[in-house]
């Protein structure tokens, strides 16, 4: 009889890629919900076509790069959704479709493909559909239910807290009902996919700047993209720090950015621009702050 | 003589192709990446830095064995810094509009490392008349790379090349191609196919 | 205008390499470690800024009083030369322990397009004496900032498995381009 | 309060263990193969031929200098080869081979009495005689670890009873069988060695054997019981010490370098057992699960063959695909079942054809966890850069020396990343290099 010989450790956790991908879709279902109820078709509309051409793009990129392809681990298709839910519900299909094509072949592929990019490529991509075009990005929100008080951005409607809190405002398709996102975001603590401390610190700094500065807490949280992007956007396992100390460093800067470039910038809304600037130095972060390893402590001392 | 005349071809066909400044050497990426957006911004800073090239190279090559060594580089900075001037009073005069719109990167054409590196590789070693087929060749090769690169970005960007619209009224433009993000994304990715392209011509070669 | 403002529009809004396409060759080429690009980062705002200040001076008061401005380009360039090669033989002598860890950026720094474009850019702009220094010092520092961001995304791509076509210099402009679209959010800041 | 260290994974086999409730029985086969070189350390010389007839508790092989023990005959009865047999380790090792005549003849024992009047300066001769080794899986020689050194200082000894691995359940069965034998030994390793607190660690998945550990602690001098918090690796010797004295060992040192000497509670009931009956140790618990019809907690004999165990609970469920000693995070396969058990084999695990399949690597997803769960507090996925392509020196420079190869961040990577592997391998060549490096000097 021959047995299998394999290293230890010969018990592996449930959680693999797939399954946290898959968290991370079934934790998104509330804000696709919400998204589709407020905004109605077009918003399915562009929800489906984000995805589909995100998994579109990686199959046809792995397939003539001769690589295994990797569809199943999901992964692409959280890119297109988390895409589609940060772009108005009116947006464009082909501009949809230039932006998942963007976030996955550039931003992912041409770096190596899953674990390689270092930038959130969902948020990448919106934020060269910004710039690319502007107007059809910052316009096109009044479709679908939509009663409340309609504005060219998100920031500058008069809403009433109970409004932002359902998610009865215009903005991005994802982005509006707080009490949907705060569901999938318990959904991720308790499947231990993400944990609290990105998201708490992001929302908190940014709460707290925005209080000095002389804005009401209730208000930064509930406005723009903030708790999208902090539960969804600033948690991407790929491109946050590794460890606890570089992300709270991480977490304090996105949240101080976002604060400042709602402020003085000429955006409207700085959640993509701070996330992505702080992806830029994670890998710094990770770097520069000191391990704190078992038994180094002492031994450091002595050789003082 | 015909055989140093189809040398004096291959040493421009080598600025061109084979050894294009922009894609194959990746030299003087800040023009490249700052003018070209538009197809007649990198034709106009194509052609300067052509004109100084070429002037360059011939003066920097008759004056090769007049040169100390040691001096060389400074040497070569003045000379190539005369050029420049005269490309800047003389565009001053006759296309203000082109002045204008190459700013300082006109004056930049002096530590553009692609006319001091031909300097110091080529022409300092070579014959006046190969040396100004180097510069030429260079110049030319620089010239049409910067041309396609501003093509494509006021394409996308703006719908047009050399201000003539092309894709139509109801083309939405990019904008952010003829923005500085679009300059490097353009060119990494051109890069990459130009990379791509000539990886596979070697492979077909070998087989 | 405000100096704290000026000062932070010349390190995020208007950066030298996102904005400006200022030395871009040093950024793309001295990039792949952090402790290298770091140095250069150093050696170029040490040089940026005394450059911006002698340039300065000689446009002040030797090419403007003597009608000489089409000259400009030639005597900035023999100016940050001299200046660079000054600064070694300083460097050299006093510090050494600076010069081992700049020393060999210096030379580069001569050819670097950041340095005769911030002097130009003084004049051009009108800066007083006061403005040049600080746009020297702090666009220095706008590219010090993104190379050493550079060199860490760099660092952490080593391992990656990037396609063979796309490697070296495409990859990086990418890199840049995508930075680039990030520093945008730092538009109308100022 | 319950105490930890930091880092560390929950493997979800670890809280079920199907062993848990049942009682240890003897098991005794009718071959024994008993290899030389159980410890760590110089192995032993045989020191009986073929055809000599032995009886239970005979020495059997010579010790070879300070790192090494003896080794004693498990059953009685006639040797039939002493040869060398492939074994875990790469080289053969000699192994002797004895037929058993039931007769369970012993030598003669020779007790000291009670571990609380003992002369002290007796009780570690005492245990190399009788051939003990750690046996919580390292076997290290105990009675080493026990020689200090005039210059080191020592303020506690720790009794192991964590017991964190999965699957086993050899140390909880003993502690709630047996717990005065348990604390007897720990008060010889105290007395031997001079010092006046011990504690035994048990994690909080074990309440009987931590009420039956109090219970036998009451009235007994400077010993008590401290529970852990359940979490792998808990009885990690470095995790341990963390955990129970909120010390920690000095990097590439030994426990002792921080006061702290740390034994298994199975291998204080050994030092019991040769304290107080003079038994050497011929025998230990043993943890039989997995796809076998019956598991079982067997008393089994050292140099018993593993089919044999096998067949005592009832032979393969499915079918048997892969067999490891010990539990399923740091584990070592056998090669097949005709292997014997050596002293440290606390658990034998057996995995159905359809688990045993090793999953494929994929790309690193930067997830971060198993940063988190390192207790070490390294970087595996940055050392397993550095490792794939075997950049050696910049292992060293990520600490890779610092691993435990505990496997706590293979088991969270939802990559399916080979970490632990790739550190071990990268580990080895390392420390050849000095080898190398040093007798080049």
């Amino acid at each position: 009889m021959s047995l299998i010989l394999s290293p230890a450790p010969h018990i592996r956790t449930k959680d693999d890629t797939q399954r946290l991908m898959l968290n991370v879709l079934i934790s998104l279902v509330p804000c696709v919900a919400a998204g589709i109820w407020y905004f109605g078709w077009r918003a399915a509309l562009v929800l489906a076509v984000s995805t589909a051409s995100a998994v579109l793009a990686e199959f046809v990129w792995q397939k003539l790069a001769h690589q295994k392809v990797r569809v199943y681990d999901l992964s692409a298709v959280v890119t297109g959704l988390l895409l589609g839910l940060v772009v108005p519900p009116a947006a464009p299909w082909w501009m949809v479709m230039i932006g998942a094509f963007f976030a996955i072949i550039v931003v992912k592929q041409l770096f190596g493909g899953i674990g390689d990019n270092f930038l959130n490529p969902a948020l990448t991509a919106r934020a060269v559909l910004l710039a690319s075009w502007p107007a059809l990005m910052t316009a096109g929100y009044n479709v679908g239910r939509l009663d409340a008080v309609t504005g060219a951005t998100p920031l500058l409607s008069s809403a009433s807290t109970m409004d932002l809190l359902l998610g009865n405002v215009t903005g991005a398709i994802g982005e509006t009902c707080k009490i949907a996102i705060l569901i999938g975001f318990i959904w991720l603590l308790v499947t231990g996919t993400i944990r609290w401390h990105i998201p708490v610190i992001t929302v908190a700094s940014a709460c707290l700047l925005g209080w000095l500065l002389g804005t009401d807490p209730l208000t930064t949280v509930l406005s723009g993209g903030l708790l999208f992007g902090a539960v969804y956007m600033a948690t991407d396992y790929v491109t946050s720090p590794m460890r606890v100390p570089a992300q709270v460093i991480y977490s304090v800067g996105i949240g101080v950015i976002i604060v400042l470039i709602r402020k003085f910038g000429s955006y409207p809304e700085g959640v993509t621009y701070a996330i992505l600037l702080m992806n830029i130095a994670a890998p710094l972060l990770d770097r520069v702050i000191p391990q704190r390893l078992y038994g180094h402590a002492k031994a450091k001392k002595e050789a003082k | 003589m015909s055989e140093k005349r189809q040398n004096l071809g291959r040493v421009i066909f080598n600025g061109i192709l084979t050894e294009n400044p922009t894609f194959r050497l990746v030299l003087g990426t800040c023009p490249t990446l700052a003018v070209t957006t538009s197809a007649i911004n990198g034709l106009g800073m194509g052609a300067a830095a052509t004109f100084v090239l070429l002037g360059s190279n011939v003066v920097i090559s008759a004056l090769r064995k007049f040169i100390p060594d040691k001096v060389r580089i400074p040497s070569f900075i003045v000379i190539i810094c005369m050029f420049v001037t005269m490309v800047q009073l003389l565009m001053q005069a006759y296309l203000p509009s082109l002045y204008e719109s190459l700013g300082i990167f006109l004056p930049l054409i002096v530590v553009n490392c692609i006319i001091l590196g031909r300097a110091e590789a080529f022409a300092s070693k070579n014959p006046v008349a190969a040396s100004a087929a180097d510069g030429l060749g260079m110049g030319i090769g620089f010239t049409l790379a910067l041309t396609l690169m501003g093509c494509i970005r006021e394409l996308l960007g703006n719908g047009t090349v050399f201000g003539t619209s092309l894709l139509g009224s109801s083309y939405q433009p990019m904008l952010l191609m003829i923005l500085p993000a679009g300059g490097f994304l353009v060119y990494g990715l051109m890069l990459g196919i130009i990379n791509a392209l000539s990886n596979r011509g070697k492979e077909d070669a070998k087989q | 205008m405000n100096i704290f403002l000026f000062m932070i529009s010349c390190i995020l809004t208007n950066n030298f390499i996102f904005s400006k396409f200022l030395g871009c060759c040093p950024f793309l080429g001295v990039s792949s470690k952090v402790e290298t690009a770091a140095s250069m980062g150093l050696a170029v705002t040490f040089v940026m800024t005394i450059a911006s200040l002698f340039a300065y001076a000689v446009n002040t008061w030797v090419l403007v009083p003597l009608h000489l401005e089409y000259m400009q380009t030639i005597a900035f360039i023999l100016v940050i030369a001299s200046l660079v090669q000054f600064v070694e033989m300083f460097l050299k002598k006093s510090m050494p322990a600076l010069y081992s860890a700049l020393g060999i950026y210096l030379p580069l720094i001569t050819t670097n397009c950041a340095v005769l474009g911030v002097a130009t850019l003084n004049v051009k702009e009108g800066y007083n004496m006061l403005f040049s220094v600080l746009n020297g010092t702090f666009s220095a520092l706008g590219f010090l900032l993104a190379i050493v961001l550079m060199a860490g995304v760099r660092e952490r791509l080593e391992s990656s498995k990037i396609p063979q076509c796309m490697k070296g210099f495409p990859i990086s402009l990418v890199i840049a381009g995508l930075m680039a679209v990030a520093f945008m959010g730092f538009n109308g800041m100022v | 309060m319950k105490a930890t260290f930091r880092g560390g994974v929950h493997p979800a086999h670890g809280t079920k263990r199907p062993t848990q409730a049942l009682a240890v029985r003897d098991f005794v086969s009718d071959t024994v193969q008993i290899v030389m070189n159980m410890n760590i350390g110089a192995p032993s010389t045989p020191c009986v031929k073929k055809g000599d007839h032995v009886k239970v508790g005979q020495v059997i092989g010579e010790p070879n200098g300070f790192m090494s023990i003896p080794v004693h005959a498990s059953v009685s009865g006639e040797v039939l080869s002493v040869e060398p047999i492939p074994y875990l380790a790469e080289a053969p090792a000699m192994c002797v081979t004895i037929h058993n005549d039931f007769q369970d003849e012993w030598v003669e024992l020779k007790p000291l009495g009670s571990v609380e009047t003992v002369d002290p300066a007796l009780i570690i001769p005492a245990i190399r005689d009788a051939g003990i080794c750690g046996l919580g899986g390292a076997s290290f020689p105990t009675h080493v670890k026990l020689s200090l050194k005039p210059d080191q200082k020592c303020d506690f000894i720790l009794a192991n009873g964590a017991e964190c691995e999965t699957h086993l359940t050899s140390d909880d069965r003993l502690m709630r069988e047996n717990p005065t034998r348990v604390v007897d030994g720990l008060r010889a390793v105290m007395r031997a060695t001079g010092v006046k607190q011990g504690i035994i660690g048990i994690e909080d998945n074990k309440p009987e054997a931590i009420a039956a550990m109090e219970k036998a602690c009451q009235g007994r001098e400077g010993v008590r019981v401290q529970v852990l918090k359940t979490k792998y690796p808990q009885g990690g010797e470095k995790q341990l010490i963390e955990a129970l004295t909120g010390r920690q060992v000095p990097t590439g040192g030994l426990p002792i370098q921080c006061g702290v000497v740390v034994v298994n509670v199975a291998t204080c009931a050994a030092i019991a057992d040769a304290i107080i009956d003079g038994r050497p140790l011929i025998d230990r618990i043993c943890t039989v699960t997995g796809c076998v019809r019956n598991p079982a907690n067997l008393r089994i004999r050292v140099g018993t063959i593993v089919e044999d165990i096998i067949g005592e609970c009832g032979g393969y469920s499915t079918g048997a695909g892969k067999i490891f000693f010990g539990g399923a995070m740091m584990g070592m396969c056998i090669p097949n079942s005709n292997v014997p058990v050596s002293k440290s084999t606390g658990g034998i695990v057996v995995i159905s054809p359809e688990q045993a399949v090793s999953p494929q690597e994929d790309p690193c997803i930067r997830c971060g966890k198993c940063v988190e769960a390192c207790p070490i507090g390294l970087l595996p996925y940055d050392m397993k850069i550095s490792a794939d392509v075997d950049k050696l020196e910049d292992c060293e420079k990520k600490h890779i020396m610092d691993c435990m190869l505990c496997g706590a961040c293979t088991f969270v990577c939802p990559a399916r990343r080979w970490l632990t592997p790739s550190f071990k391998v990268a580990k080895q060549k390392i420390a050849a290099q000095a080898k190398k490096g040093g007798s080049g000097k």
